[in-house]
């Protein structure tokens, strides 16, 4: 019944040939068949980038908003409907850069949204400009004597931040990222997956063949131990930790919202019944 | 008949709870009331203060003219002595500062040490509530009961506070007893005594807004508060970490279905304005209460001006449709912030609804709303409308495409996209769908347009004289218009409350019939007026403008008519 | 006498790489020539374009038709088809595709296998030019030079590139060799081919404007690449994590005392809206290149549209006075700028300087420009008129305060203010401050609106029939005028590069003597003719406008004209 | 010759009476004061708030920007004139919040500047609302149901994205926290000094007795070791460490700006002669 094919679009995707994100959207629409989420339960909130262009290849709700903006609307959709199930997509620029300041304070909030940022270490769409995750010295037409800013580690950040799920996943490693996504996707709270992913075009530094050769199967770790997730998050260079580094549930911030619980809260908000005339008692206090 | 009573002191001194405790003394006791607020951007010290204008109907604004001055400190006394009167009272507290010698208005009372007496310092408050009542020559009654439904909670607080509001009475009534006479009361039913924000948070929960999303800041944080203070009536507020997030969330929460909200000023508005475009752009329902303060960047931040009409106007990058709407008085802004709502809904499009500190934090007692007016149509696609496959940016005659919730039909995706797109809502690149797609928005505006409400006249329905404003100016220009009236001036006020579309017929027709024509603002460069001639080719002959942070007082504006004509 | 030459292919396939080698030949043999873009928001596949135009003198804009077509996918040959003429030809691979039968004006060209049997794939480009210098019946000397110059430091590429050309040279020639006539050369002087964010990027850096901070955004981008191309010039180029930051840091390093600059589309400048006002507050000087592409939100993004008068115009919380500019063509444009520099620095306000897609991505071939006509006052405070305390914000006839920089007097410091402030840059709070403070800043406006150009009639001196336009239409503005006059009418256009304050005087004038007055902008609404009625309350007959994202064509002008005269 | 008294001046301070931020106003001049600095060579940097009204409370440059927009003007100062000393000083909401992304990607970029931050756990001004720093469960009149949004740690954060000096200090400390403004004025780069500030009107949770009791000077902590600092950066509770957590030196922003460098880059940019007619030859690649 649920096969990845739900999920499809008529549209010509517009990513170069050979670009990691074709894997991503196919670890992702597997991810959803096999989850056996229906297209009309599932809203993909995306910002603007290549990335970002995903909510109009692959068949769900979409609601593809500005450039660094992909969380807060994805926020509200969840307060407002929480019976979507809602993920969040968008290149590294869009997330760490333009975004950033949601990135924090989304996470510091813990909605239910699984998060998958298409790490390329580079600003695709705009055409080769370093991102807040590229490399030191990386040479492009703005950064003409290298990167001088230090990497913007998203896993790190996460964690500090007290994230409860922080993974790494790459584009190359379809069938495990796919497992992430899958995992994320079942987490009650906010679940970071950075997925590594190369941009044929623009990233000359941190080709396929790069990560490829760095990449590790995380094995054997506890997901439980923060201090242990915060070294790995760390590791960057000769091999580069893949897979779950964190993961332990917290309260989510829609099981803290008065409005949502109780009765009243198993509708959710949008779908709610309302009546003006009932509510003419507020004037009471004013008298 | 009226009595204006000023209460001023350094903030933190209690000068706003001694102007609610007294309004609400007035409005039991049937009196009209209007209070307005002057404070400082600080917590504690400088000089803040109330204003209440008491009458036998609802009063329309402040005056400049003080009948007592509840003098918390020196310094008020000498900011405010040129307002007062040869029979106004000044009540103040002799063992905290004296008066000058030659002043012989003083009532005396020593509110701390009474206070202390009472039970507690705090209750100085109090002590001043009692003196002004019996200046007033007005019992203790009415401020008695309201005590007890203030305290009831606290255990011992009614008893001290009796003790304290009789303390003030008492030693007030040795200098001076009924020193004035209370205007005849013409209200007998129940009244509200509301602020703007106030009614702006009732309205919106009223309106069926369940979201709220924004950043703090003067003069809109009283909605926010409102509506945080009322989550169990099932609105969720959330506080933002920027404006940025608070449009966006919003505009997420509004996508996927429920009516939202957000509020702020022209600086967190500024970082709203790529939000307001997206909004534009994806068709989603917004409404953005603008409350205005005098700027550039922070400006004067707790004070008032009608600088941002221009900037709402023109905001955001591209061209979409939208409306502006004001708030020019309470009973007004109740029912047309639904407007907004209602309008947001059906055209699917950002309403800015436009008001000020002068609005945001005035108050007055004005009848009980009709809640029953109040629209909630959410103009969504019902089962049986649903063309399939679903299309969320159909083209249509009016540019409105049917609007369904994600999550809503089963087998049906929503996609909204903030890049040109086609029908179903997908990127697109060619010159042809570009253009069909700018009509089928801009084509809404026709649609809004015809939503708009043309001001009515108020005044001589066949004026020499026009006054013309917008926004919360309404009741100093209205008063205005009474007193030039009263002088046998054939003067009438065309107000605006609608503002984009602007209703344009019934002043350009009575434009070239009047004599003189005035167009009133709080704002430095006439932004209504110029905005007036965009779409009219029409010139007012005179610019009554204020700049200097604080609102109109109906005797200013008299002076500059009287001047021109 | 002209050539027109349209070279398409999907994005990746090299179309920008033989515009610009045929360009820079056509520049050296003594051509005028014009270059625009058509690109879709992609890194590979889709359809882009580029126009070469090529005359004896420089054209001024594209035009439809095509003489030779290099169509690099068969989809280019299918969407282009319709602007070829009956002698034109189209240079193609046919093992990559073949055209339809009936199609005899195809120069088979087998690009890949040539290139390859040069050295590598890479050269096809090469080759196809090649292809193209034989269908002009030109040599290859030009093209030689060149590519020596291009490919000197690569080992071994020189020589490819020549083996490639040739080919492309040969194998063109036995189906078709010198078919057209180039145009009489009548250039004799050194040109330059360059496009406007290049201009721009060397007025600024000749402007001496030293640092630059600005987040990607398309059309602007290649300023910030061409200036981060030139940091041994002494300019620094800092990417910011957003437009916010941008503009922010910007003001800072204006305050401490370097012209900056920051460059974005309509989404970035709405993120900067909030910076922009505090520029209006702090009086710090600043320039903003604002490319405009089709919105709202993101709209299009590599397309062209004047969507944005209005947003610039009125950007901003609060009241202050500002400039806004626009790019009209390469020559102007480089001095343009610069005196948004002048202008930013001597009145202390923030200047707009709006370009769009069509501007920014268009090349010609334009004589050296004239770099001692640049200006470099910076209107600092000297030693010797320093008052002392020094006041930043000096209350002054003009409204312009003596500006010092932080440091640089011994003993003085320098107090930027985003709150209303008093002359030292203190926060005040007291209504007679406020006022004298919004004077101060608007009466600079009025020294700015005498630096404002107005426009200079072009074509016929007392016309029948007014064009009038702004920003990047203007070469086709001005070819629709030439080709009115051919045709023996009357007509003139009124360009204007400087946009507000507004200069209507030259335009209030002649308004009313002609017949037809036609407003022709790039967007839906006509916001230009909307800022002309609100100064002037008059109106222009007709509004030609465009909004699909690409630039007019004089033809279409023409035929909009010719309807309604 | 330098006594605090250089950098009074004669503005009346809005602040209330007993506030947290005299202390710092305090410990600010005196640590100029000692450092002998001039005041027209020092920059002060704030946004809005109440903290951020320090420019008007100290005879330095000053440039009292927008709310949660401190930081990047002071890194646009530096470049432009770096014989500027630059402190940026502001509250908690502005830094955190508002300015949340300035905050990460400054601290990216190493830039030469000591970064006070007046961390109230409150939004002071706009009297009361909980800010990023603010406890869980704090009542306020917007959070009526006490903060759900767990508190952001501005010394993990720093630490994880690499900052090369992070300490707290507590405005109670005068002494103290003077001698941490002077090691961060004298570090090259950017140090963070994060105040514990009791605002005696809105936050009555996180009082002066409540710091005083729990503050605690670090004493023989080794400032170079990461993983101790972080450790110590999540203490928060019955324990509060104050003073340098962390402090190892990296190449500034300054230094790796090519501008900057060689000859020309002893004169600050601001001070640089210009003559347009120079750069005639840029033209040439064009022709
Ligand atoms: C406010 C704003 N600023 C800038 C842009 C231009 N822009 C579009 S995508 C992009 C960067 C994309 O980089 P990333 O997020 O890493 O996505 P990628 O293309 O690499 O997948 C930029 C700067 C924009 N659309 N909006
Ligand atoms: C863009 C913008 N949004 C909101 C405000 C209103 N505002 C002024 S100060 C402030 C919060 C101050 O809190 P904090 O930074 O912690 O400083 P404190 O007053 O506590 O020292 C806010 C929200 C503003 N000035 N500008
Ligand atoms: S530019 Fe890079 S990220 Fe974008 S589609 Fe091409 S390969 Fe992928
Ligand atoms: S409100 Fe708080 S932070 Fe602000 S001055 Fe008062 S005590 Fe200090
Ligand atoms: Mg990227
Ligand atoms: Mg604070």
């Amino acid at each position: 019944m649920f096969s990845p094919n739900c999920f499809t679009t008529d549209q010509e995707i517009a990513w170069c040939p050979g670009c990691g994100n074709f894997d991503i959207l196919q670890a992702l629409q597997e991810a959803l068949a096999e989850l056996e989420l229906s297209p009309h339960r599932v809203l993909l909130c995306s910002g603007i980038g290549q990335a970002a262009k995903i909510p109009h290849y692959i068949r769900v709700n979409g609601f593809n908003g500005l450039h660094g903006r992909a969380l807060p609307p994805a926020v509200g959709a969840r307060i407002a409907n929480s019976s979507l199930k809602v993920i969040v997509q968008s290149g590294d620029g869009d997330t760490y850069g333009e975004g950033g300041n949601h990135f924090l304070h989304t996470i510091r909030r813990n909605p239910d949204i699984a998060h998958f940022v298409h790490n390329n270490q580079v600003y695709g769409l705009t055409k080769g400009q370093a991102s807040p995750t590229s490399d030191l010295g990386m040479n492009t037409k703005v950064q003409t004597a290298g990167v001088i800013l230090s990497p913007f580690n998203p896993l790190s950040l996460a964690l500090a931040l007290g994230a409860g799920f922080v993974a790494r996943g790459f584009s190359g490693e379809t069938e495990h990222l796919k497992q992430l996504m899958k995992a994320a996707l079942e987490f009650p709270g906010y679940a970071l997956v950075d997925i590594l992913q190369p941009c044929i075009s623009f990233n000359k530094l941190n080709t396929f063949a790069w990560y490829k050769k760095r990449v590790q199967k995380l094995e054997g770790h506890d997901t439980g131990d923060q201090e242990a997730a915060e070294r790995l998050a760390r590791q960057w260079g000769d091999k580069i930790p893949i897979g779950i580094l964190y993961q332990v549930p917290a309260p989510t911030f829609e099981s803290r919202i008065p409005a949502l619980q109780g009765e009243a809260g198993e509708k959710p908000l949008a779908g709610r019944p309302f009546n003006p005339g009932s509510l003419v008692h507020l004037q009471e206090e004013f008298m | 008949m009226e009595i204006n009573i000023l209460i001023g002191g350094a903030a933190g001194q209690g000068v706003e709870t001694i102007a609610a405790l007294l309004g609400k003394v007035m409005l039991r006791s049937g009196y009209g009331l209007c209070l307005d607020k002057d404070y400082m951007s600080r917590v504690r010290g400088g000089h803040n203060f109330s204003r209440l204008r008491i009458a036998g109907e609802t009063p329309w604004c402040a005056t400049g003219k003080v009948d007592i001055l509840v003098s918390m400190d020196q310094e008020t006394y000498f900011i405010h002595q040129d307002t007062l009167q040869e029979k106004s009272r000044i009540i103040y507290d002799p063992e905290s500062f004296s008066l000058p010698q030659e002043e012989k208005r003083g009532v005396p009372v020593p509110l701390q040490r009474l206070a202390k007496e009472a039970g507690g310092a705090v209750m100085a408050n109090t002590v001043a509530v009692g003196a002004v009542l019996v200046v007033l020559g007005m019992d203790t009654d009415s401020a008695e009961k309201l005590l007890q439904e203030m305290f009831a909670h606290k255990e011992g607080m009614v008893e001290k506070n009796y003790l304290a509001l009789k303390k003030g009475y008492k030693e007030a009534s040795h200098h001076c007893s009924a020193c004035f006479s209370m205007p005849d009361k013409k209200i007998d039913e129940k009244r509200l005594f509301i602020d703007g924000n106030e009614v702006l948070g009732m309205s919106a929960l009223a309106s069926g807004c369940r979201f709220l999303s924004a950043y703090p800041m003067t003069p809109s944080t009283g909605i926010m508060n409102y509506l945080a203070g009322k989550q169990e009536c099932g609105v969720v507020v959330e506080q933002a970490e920027d404006e940025i997030a608070a449009i966006n969330m919003v505009l997420g929460a509004s996508y996927a279905g429920v009516r939202s909200l957000t509020c702020t000023s022209g600086g967190g508005f500024a970082l709203m304005v790529e939000g307001l475009s997206l909004a534009g752009m994806t068709e989603t329902p917004v409404v953005i209460v603008m409350g205005m303060r005098p700027g550039p960047a922070t400006g004067l931040p707790t004070r008032t001006e009608q600088g941002d009409l221009e900037f709402v106007l023109h905001a955001g990058h591209g061209e979409f449709p939208r409306a502006v709407l004001s708030a020019t008085h309470l009973e007004d802004a109740f029912y047309r912030l639904n407007k907004a709502f209602y309008l947001a809904d059906k055209y699917q499009v950002p309403v800015i609804f436009l008001t000020d500190q002068n609005f945001a934090d005035s108050a007055r007692s004005v009848p009980p709303f009709d809640f029953q007016r109040l629209n909630y149509e959410r103009h969504l696609v019902e089962e049986k409308g649903l063309i399939r496959p679903y299309q969320r940016y159909r083209i249509t005659e009016d540019g409105i495409s049917p609007r369904a919730l994600p999550g809503q039909f089963s087998g049906e995706v929503v996609l909204a996209d903030s890049d040109e797109h086609d029908e179903k809502g997908n990127i697109i690149e060619d010159a042809d769908t570009r253009r069909r797609m700018v009509e089928k928005r801009l084509r809404k505006q026709a649609g809004l347009a015809s939503e708009m409400e043309e001001p009515t006249l108020y005044g001589h329905q066949e004026p020499d004289i026009l006054l013309m404003g917008w926004g919360s100016t309404y009741g100093a220009l209205r008063e205005t218009v009474d007193n030039l009236g009263f002088q046998g001036r054939k003067a009438a006020l065309l107000h605006f409350s609608d503002l984009w579309p602007l209703p344009v017929k019934a002043v350009s027709e009575i434009l070239t019939s009047v004599d003189k024509s005035f167009c009133v603002e709080n704002n430095a460069t006439g932004q209504f007026a110029a905005l007036f001639r965009r779409e009219t080719g029409l010139e007012v002959d005179h610019k009554i403008l204020k700049y200097d942070g604080r609102p109109f007082m109906p005797e200013e504006i008299l002076q500059e008519v009287q001047k021109n004509v």
